[in-house]
């Protein structure tokens, strides 16, 4: 968002992008942010002094499809960057289309999955289970959201023609961040639905 | 800046915030204020704003002292004090020491690598704002109850907060809940500012800013910065679990449910104890300045100052169960995290040896930044070595939770933080005001603040080891601790003096202040070599650096014997740029000022009163937010320059 | 510029009177610190009469005369070089010192060295015996914690009216529980808290220990000797926590195994020694 | 004198690796969208491969290595090649590893010290 004072003008101490650093900045700081949640849950997994309890909840077939439809987002994303840094501006607009769809289409199952939760009894308050893992799921889908956000205003502005092959940095920027959330979602889908103790 | 108004049409709210925005532009009157995005005037701000809440904090301090001035005395009651207590804790840690800190890193920290402003100015005045709603956010809470009544509405819970009294059954009512809002909405502003200087001091050095040639300050504010970055993450998870127990019925902290107090003391000291260092670690930098400066004689083992420096801030990460040894984690993990403390003083009194070297075989100009600086070095050691007794794990059970930690806490945070602020103010308040803060008046509030400052604290160890337990509203009599609180009370009325002393002084030198000059003290750094105050841009050429202390070596060169000698009159004095004036800074590209950082922070505190209060304007604040930050987005960052 | 800062030159006895002056003050405070294990205050920590406290301070002195002894030094020698290096009229400038390596080493090197000797070595003996877990013949008292009183249950006495382990009766805020034990033998504490956390101290006996809701802290205590020892709450839990107040009060043998007959018969009993007055209502209240 | 002119007379650079010099080319460096589909089946293939074994009914010690190998796998891949890290500057990587292995490592032993199980 920031743009730099004057790296129009002059060359960065290092040579890196500000704005690339201040994103991996970022990232390495919300790997504290996603440690702590998920510390949490892996504290209290199996502390719950009543159900419902995660074997009884989780619906792996699911989950599995939609943390797959969120792997291929980071794909998609991946490849609207290679277009742009080509200078193909549809490529990219599809690609980031696409990318922002799938990342919907991730939220929406992430809507079911809590509404399903939600009719079996399970609620942010009925136990540690719910409590961390509304929590942590919520906030790794508040990240989605926000990045979802970030890929339509990007395609909007695209389509006025302003991100162009010698401001790809935006959508590398956009990338890095989707590309993150996804990783984190990795760890999610081993840790709370694959492991279960 | 001698530059023509631009003609404008004020029809329309439109046409008026372009209005304000064209005044901002020009540098001049209030809006100017409002939409800077110059580093020196948020700088300035910060400071401003911090003293401001320095002065709430130390009037919380001296009720809280009044009250414990005699056994059973009634000036407050339990609940009174109790809440004063917290805010007197929470507003010198987050509201004045940390934003204090900084003030310096927005001043310092450009002019010192050589660059025209940070790397994201516009970033740098949402953090300020941000920094602003999150310190008024949280004062507001005194006001959730009939305050006229003396009834008061801040959370009850003490700094840390700890878990179950901070659950909704036990700290009933909505102080907590803007205590955790307040401090949430405070990380915010701190994670912007830690990321936007160390993009700063990695990218936009001046050419030959080498990493080793940047001056110790601009180091520390690297470290701190770090630290900031990773460790608000944690704190912001714990705080968004405490909301969420409080708002949401979650469990997190409910042990009813299964869940387990502890968590909390770990979040928070996990998140804590780097943040004692992202406090003492910015006033370590500062007076790694001062020292040398008015020693005239380089930082003794520099490269081991600044590896001391990030030796501490690695191991700040591995200390933080010493906070939490009497809470039965068992001898193994109370054991390594003793050693672990141990250690942790190492680095420290290697810092406290290279300062004490820098003086040794100097020549010591003893003026207030100096007198404040070494007061630092002394008091700050015994801080350092109270810690030491407290690292030993057994006797820190007697220690736990008395009055021997609040002496040990106050050496590092006041005598150690407070006072190298007080050396920065009296050392750097001059490059942006113009004008030199009178010695005199410096003296007199040094020695007032030292002698008042160890009366307060001194006595504290005292009855600290007679066993007065921390945080009492009162006590009876018959303990032995009557006449060390009496002293601790008289040395708090002492400090409060000394600050008066600094305000008139302050305000006496705005108005008849001795000049200042580019360089008032022979300094060694960049910042010396631009005019007081500096023009918006800094420097008219971006200086090119060949050494450490640039502007020292450009100043004075060394025979063989390592013995300085001055070069010829004319170039010590830094007026290389003088002749340069006139140019007025046309064709250096600034950032434009902006009116979104402001509007986006906004969005922060409308969004926490509606999360207390009323869902709806959590919707509202969201559209501000989302309003500023597209605002942000898509207006162009630079004169001239197209988005 | 340079004459601006000799124009501004101190009058220099003056600071260095004060510094002198306040030198001495801290040494008297220092010394006053020395002292404190002699003074007879109910909660000083440095006057142990049970084993656990005793362990305590005496790592205390191990750690806290070093400690002092590098601080007088420390001090001493900034003094020191304030009054060696002060600047005096046309003063040159300095030899330029930048370093000196083997030095740094050294500085290094030797605190680390010195500070895990005589301080990091010795305490883990004494913490891994003080955090060990009580003997199986100690005598188990269940301490409980709770907005704003302290009770005590004793499962080895039997309250003949209930056939219940005998609990201690409640207290208003601001007077002391009473706990009793036997003098001279090993205590068994289980402390934990029915609401926030509450830390039970009697300095005397041993440091502080955390109560904490849904946690059970083990520890062992052991007076030295039959008497009376006060205590309070340490940990911030509300308006009434420095009214929090605790009387140890331990007996011989045949006095404590008489209590104990009382007070499981119900015999209502006077104080045994009201600990400390009570803390006004302006304190406890809110 | 910008850092640009400052270069060009040849001064010594402010801790810069001559490797850096131009973050431009780095984006001939980039993998092209062939190989970013390969990663992306690889990737899809690994998901199916932990959700097999998920229902293969291993040991549980067994599942849990298993299981946490395949994520570090996924993990590391669009890390390196999505994210660039592998053609990046190195101090990108550092940034993120630093925040990474603390996250990894303080809790972790909060975990053992609060007696959490991590499996």
């Amino acid at each position: 968002m920031a743009q730099a004072v004057g790296t129009a003008h002059l060359e960065t101490s290092t040579g890196l992008d500000n704005r690339k650093l201040l994103m991996w900045l970022f990232l390495g700081s919300e790997c504290l942010f996603f440690g702590s949640l998920i510390a949490a849950y892996l504290l209290y997994r199996d502390r719950s002094v009543s159900g419902p309890h995660p074997g009884d909840l989780f619906d792996i077939p699911f989950t599995s499809v939609s943390a797959f439809v969120l792997l291929m987002s980071s794909v998609s994303m991946v490849l609207a960057l290679a277009a742009i840094q080509r200078g193909n501006v549809r490529g990219m607009q599809i690609w980031l289309f696409t990318t922002a769809v799938l990342g919907l289409l991730f939220l929406s199952g992430q809507a079911f999955e809590f509404t399903e939760f939600n009719h079996e009894g399970l609620s942010l308050s009925t136990n540690l289970f719910g409590t961390t893992f509304f929590v942590l799921t919520g906030f790794h889908g508040a990240h989605v959201t926000i990045g979802v956000l970030i890929l339509l205003s990007l395609f909007t502005v695209s389509l006025q023609g302003r991100i162009q092959q010698k401001n790809s940095l935006n959508v590398e920027l956009a990338g890095l961040y989707w590309h993150f959330v996804d990783i984190v979602w990795i760890v999610i889908f081993t840790l709370v639905y694959l492991i279960q103790p | 800046m001698a530059t023509e108004w631009p003609q404008t049409r004020k029809t329309g709210l439109a046409d008026a915030l372009r209005g304000a925005r064209e005044m901002a532009d020009q540098h001049y009157g209030i809006w100017s204020w409002i939409a800077t995005v110059d580093h020196k005037r948020i700088g300035l701000m910060y400071g401003v704003t911090a003293f401001i809440f320095f002065l709430t904090g130390g009037i919380e301090a001296l009720l809280l002292r009044t009250q414990l001035v005699v056994p059973n005395a009634g000036v407050l009651n339990a609940d009174q004090y109790n809440r004063i207590l917290t805010m007197h804790g929470t507003t010198m840690v987050f509201l004045v020491i940390m934003p204090l800190s900084a003030a310096f890193f927005n001043l310092m920290t450009p002019l010192m690598i050589g660059a025209r402003d940070v790397a994201f100015p516009r970033l740098n005045a949402f953090s300020y704002w941000v920094f602003l709603a999150g310190g008024i956010f949280l004062n507001v809470s005194f006001f959730t109850k009939n305050i006229f009544s003396g009834e008061l509405g801040a959370p009850d819970c003490g700094w840390t907060c700890y878990s179950t009294l901070s659950s909704k059954a036990f700290s009933p009512g909505h102080g907590v809940d803007f205590w955790a809002l307040g401090v949430q909405i405070l990380g915010i502003a701190s994670l912007a500012s830690g990321f936007n200087f160390i993009v700063t001091i990695l990218n936009m050095r001046a050419p030959g800013m080498t990493l080793f040639r940047m001056p110790l300050f601009v180091w520390m504010t690297l470290v701190t910065s770090f630290l900031i970055i990773f460790a608000m993450p944690v704190i912001a998870v714990a705080l968004f679990e405490l909301i969420f127990d409080r708002l949401f019925n979650a469990n997190f902290f409910n042990p009813d449910k299964g869940g387990n107090p502890l968590l909390w003391q770990h979040m928070f000291w996990l998140f804590g104890h780097p943040e004692v260092y992202i406090l003492i670690l910015p006033a370590m930098g500062i007076v790694s300045e001062i020292l040398p400066t008015f020693s005239r004689k380089p930082l003794f083992g520099y490269p081991f100052v600044v590896f001391s420096g990030i030796a501490i801030g690695f191991m700040s990460w591995g200390v933080w169960v010493h906070h939490m040894y009497t809470t039965g984690l068992g001898t193994v993990a109370n054991s390594a995290f003793g050693i672990s403390t141990i250690l942790i003083g190492v680095p420290t009194g290697v810092k406290v040896l290279n300062w004490m070297a820098t003086m040794w075989g100097g020549s010591l100009n003893l003026k207030a930044p100096m007198m404040f600086a070494v007061g630092f070095v002394a008091m700050f050691t015994i801080g350092g070595l109270s810690g030491v007794t407290h690292s030993v794990v057994p006797s820190d059970y007697q220690q736990q939770d008395t009055y021997y930690v609040v002496a040990h806490f106050h050496y590092v945070l006041f005598g150690g933080a407070i006072f190298a602020l007080f050396a920065g103010f009296y050392y750097w308040l001059p490059k942006f005001t113009g004008k030199l803060l009178n010695d005199r008046l410096g003296q007199i509030h040094f020695w007032l603040m030292l002698i008042g400052f160890n009366l307060t604290f001194f006595p504290m160890h005292v009855s600290g080891l007679l066993g007065m337990p921390r945080r009492i509203s009162t006590y009876s009599e018959g303990q032995g601790w009557d006449f060390w609180n009496l002293l601790s009370t008289i040395g708090a009325f002492t400090i409060a003096t000394s600050i008066l002393v600094f305000i008139i002084n302050f305000i006496y030198s705005l108005r008849r202040g001795e000049a200042a000059g580019y360089d008032p003290w022979d300094g060694r750094t960049l910042e010396w070599t631009i005019p007081s105050p500096p023009p918006h841009y800094n420097f008219e050429k971006i200086p090119v650096v060949h050494a450490r202390d640039p502007f020292w070596h450009e100043k004075y060169t060394e025979d063989e014997e390592g013995r300085p000698i001055p070069v010829v009159a004319g170039a010590a004095n830094g007026h290389e740029n003088e002749g340069q004036e006139d140019h007025g800074g046309h064709g250096i590209h600034m950032p434009s000022p902006s009116y979104f950082p402001l509007i986006a922070a906004l969005g922060f505190p409308i969004m926490a009163t509606g999360l207390i209060y009323d869902y709806a304007l959590v919707a509202v604040g969201a559209a501000v937010l989302f309003v500023g930050i597209y605002g942000w987005a898509l207006e162009p960052a630079t004169e001239g320059e197209e988005a | 510029m340079r004459m601006t800062v000799s124009k501004l030159r101190l009058p220099r006895p003056r600071s260095t009177h004060l510094i002198a002056g306040l030198f001495l003050l801290l040494l008297i405070a220092l010394l006053a610190t020395g002292c404190i294990g002699e003074t007879d205050t109910p909660q000083n920590t440095l006057a142990p009469e049970g084993e656990v406290a005793r362990h305590q301070r005496n790592l205390f002195m191990l750690a806290m005369w070093p400690a002092l002894v590098v601080m007088i030094l420390v001090e001493g020698a900034i003094v020191v070089t304030l009054l060696r290096f002060r600047r005096r009229k046309n003063d040159a400038v300095p030899k330029q010192t930048h370093g000196n390596t083997p030095l740094e080493i050294g500085w290094t090197i030797v605190p680390t060295l010195i500070i895990i000797g005589f301080v990091g070595v010795p305490m883990l003996p004494v913490l891994f015996d003080l955090g060990r877990d009580p003997k199986a013949d100690a005598y188990p008292i269940e301490v409980t914690g709770q907005r704003f009183m302290w009770s005590f249950k004793y499962p080895d006495i039997k309250d003949t009216r209930t056939g219940e382990p005998l609990e201690s009766p409640p207290v208003p805020p601001g007077r002391a529980a009473e706990l009793h034990i036997p003098a001279d033998k090993e205590i068994a504490l289980t402390i934990t808290s029915v609401d926030v956390n509450h830390s039970f101290g009697v300095p005397r006996l041993a440091g502080t220990q955390d109560a904490i809701h849904g946690e059970l802290h083990k520890v062992w205590i052991k007076a030295d000797h039959p008497g009376s020892f006060s205590g309070q709450c340490r940990e911030l839990c509300g308006t009434g926590h420095a009214g929090m107040l605790i009387t140890v009060i331990a007996q011989s043998k045949e006095d404590f195994d008489a209590w104990a007959k009382e007070a499981a018969a119900g015999v209502k009993q006077a104080p045994e020694n009201g600990g400390p007055e009570a803390v006004t209502a302006t304190g406890s209240g809110g | 004198m910008t850092l640009a002119e400052y270069r060009r007379r040849g001064g010594v650079e402010p801790a810069r690796e001559e490797e850096n010099v131009a973050d431009a080319d780095h984006v001939e460096k980039h993998p092209g969208p062939l190989e970013y589909a390969q990663i992306g089946s690889i990737l899809a293939i690994i998901t199916g491969v932990e959700v097999a074994i998920y229902y293969l009914g291993l040991a549980h010690a067994l599942l849990v290595v298993g299981l946490l190998v395949l994520s570090a796998t996924k993990f590391s891949m669009v890390v390196l090649w999505f994210m660039h890290l592998k053609f990046d500057h190195r101090l990108f990587s550092t940034m993120f590893i630093l925040g990474f292995i603390l996250a990894l490592s303080i809790f972790t032993v909060v975990l053992a010290t609060v007696g959490g199980k991590l499996v």
